[in-house]
């Protein structure tokens, strides 16, 4: 299955995406990096990096991410990463509306591509 | 210019007014962005610190590289993947080098410029540290060009800095938080660009005063 | 200022959602509707309509959600509001960005259309 | 067919059956969307009940609008806002009568479909509540034409609801939580079908066995 990681400036609001998604899909491996790591708003290179590794595995990893500098960790992680980068993407869609569907759609065994394809009209432009 | 405990030292002594004007840089931001810059600043400069203290470097591009990745590791904010990335970037220049000429300075500060636009994909006038750091960097080559001595240079730097950061009150924020408020950035300086003028500024006096 | 009312399955979500976008916009007149009644997951009509009632003003509300049922309350809640519909609109847009964005343009004083037109890009066909 | 008690009594018999079927709706529902139909259901009639309990009633059309509001207000769902406009529905077209029959109460469930058409924006065969309605509500009006007498009728009316029920298992889901699974979502039994197929069937025994 596809792993999820959701990227956010907020714990809250991944905490929030998880349990909503959780109903739909139980099985579906998803990873949360929300927060600095002193637990304020932003974000951390290492707990996506370790979100990643968590949710790894040869179908793939989408990341998902809410805004700009959660972007840069997240392209820094990537740059870092132990795993096969190849198969490590960060996508460009609404945070919350992709992130559901993604993990909906992981639950349901769908590949990277697929996933990909049902997330294409939720493009927000985000990543510059 | 310094050997390996001479560069510890500048970097300290940056991480110090850092640290003294953490206040400053989160009133910045505040006005602008999400009001933590000096918080990230401060984290990621004490862990700066807490590297130079405790590491033993083998070269100038070890030091650089170690630094460089605690600040990514513990900003916490897009401060810390792009002054992460331009001492890492820093680092690439230096390879086995034990000791920094000016000339190593300047090629190193370009190289930070480049590594922030291609971490920010961001380029000059979009009111980021980039407009502090490239008019420092162009006022650096110039002093050498012109045959001027280390402190000399480095006092160009840190002037270049300087004024950069005073022109980013004329600019519109285009890229980071600050874009939000858009055109209402106008009058106010980007937090980014005075910590680049802080530390620019910092070095340029660790070897004036030395 | 415009009132921004956030709606959404979660209460996590829309807290999340309202911390992150204060450390911009201390002012912004905001509101949550997050979670049932009950506290469950899912979306509580009578939220909606005190949220709305909380942030509402002559300068308009506008109303974010995250999915399905959320659009269907807050649509109930805006057929049966006291205050003048006309007033308070419903938005399609990427929740958490589109939120943020709303936020931070209402601190600014811009007005509904103007934040309208800031969001404008990020429609994402959730009213069908 | 029935005064304001009887109505009172066969809604209370709903609600009943609704609450004996919570743990099923919920199953249901776990399969093709997020598992809480049933206490959805068993929340929103827990307060219908609560409504006919302590209200005092002068009219059907007052008896279902505050219905429809404790469902809307209580029930947390999707099944909220569309059970609940189609109760509303139902008594825009009761207006004053208190006594309602079987040609009422086959033009309140067309009302109701209307109703959560326009709530829902969704139409037959997307897998939904309506795909149990609109059946019975057929099947009902066919009865009535043939002259069919009440019992009949209300038979006719439960049985359409429980063929399109089972119907919905050869559909996929287009609307509401079900359409994120979409072909996934063949093979079983759309949720909120399920809810109008126990309350149409509670209404046709009560007054079958009144
Ligand atoms: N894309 C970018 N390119 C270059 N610099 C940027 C970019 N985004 C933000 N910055 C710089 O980062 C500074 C803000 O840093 P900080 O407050 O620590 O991070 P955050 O914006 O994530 O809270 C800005 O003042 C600006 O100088
Ligand atoms: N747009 C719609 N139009 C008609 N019925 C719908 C619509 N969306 C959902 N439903 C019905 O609602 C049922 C789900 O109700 P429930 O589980 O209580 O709400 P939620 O989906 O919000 O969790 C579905 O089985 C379906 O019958
Ligand atoms: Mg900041
Ligand atoms: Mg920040
Ligand atoms: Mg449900
Ligand atoms: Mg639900």
């Amino acid at each position: 299955m596809v792993g999820i990681v959701l990227v956010s400036h907020s714990r809250k609001i991944v905490e929030g995406i998880r349990e909503l998604a959780a109903q739909m899909a139980k099985d579906a491996p998803v990873a949360l990096a929300g927060g600095t790591e002193d637990d304020r708003l932003g974000t951390d290179m290492n707990k996506i990096s370790n979100a990643v590794h968590d949710v790894y595995s040869e179908d793939g990893v989408l990341v998902f991410f809410d805004m700009g500098s959660a972007y840069m960790n997240a392209q820094m992680a990537l740059d870092f990463l132990e795993e096969d980068g190849s198969k490590v993407e960060i996508v460009d869609a609404a945070f919350v509306e992709g992130a559901i569907t993604a993990i909906v759609d992981s639950g349901l065994n769908k590949s990277m591509d697929e996933i990909k394809a049902d997330i294409a009209s939720m493009k927000l432009g985000k990543m510059p | 210019m310094a050997e390996l405990n001479q560069v510890i030292g500048a970097l300290n002594h940056a991480a110090d007014i850092i640290e003294n004007n953490k206040q400053h840089l989160t009133e910045l931001d505040g006005a602008i962005g999400d009001g933590d810059h000096g918080i990230n600043m401060s984290r990621g400069f004490s862990f700066v610190k807490k590297t130079l203290d405790e590491g033993s470097f083998e070269t100038a591009a070890d030091l650089f590289k170690k630094s460089g990745m605690a600040l990514v590791a513990h900003v916490g904010g897009a401060s810390g993947p792009l002054f992460g990335t331009a001492f890492l970037r820093a680092s690439m220049t230096l390879k086995d080098k034990t000791e920094i000429t000016i000339e190593d300075y300047i090629n190193l500060l370009k190289a930070s410029i480049e590594g922030i636009k291609m971490r920010g994909k961001s380029d000059a006038g979009e009111k980021t540290m980039l407009d502090a750091l490239i008019p420092a960097y162009e006022a650096g080559e110039q002093a050498v060009q012109q045959g001027k001595n280390t402190v000399e240079v480095l006092q160009a730097v840190k002037e270049g800095s300087e004024k950069g950061l005073k022109e980013t009150e004329k600019l519109v924020a285009k890229k980071g938080r600050a874009s939000y408020v858009g055109e209402r950035s106008i009058g106010h300086q980007d937090p980014g660009a005075a910590s680049v003028a802080l530390i620019l500024g910092a070095i340029a006096d660790y070897f004036s005063e030395a």
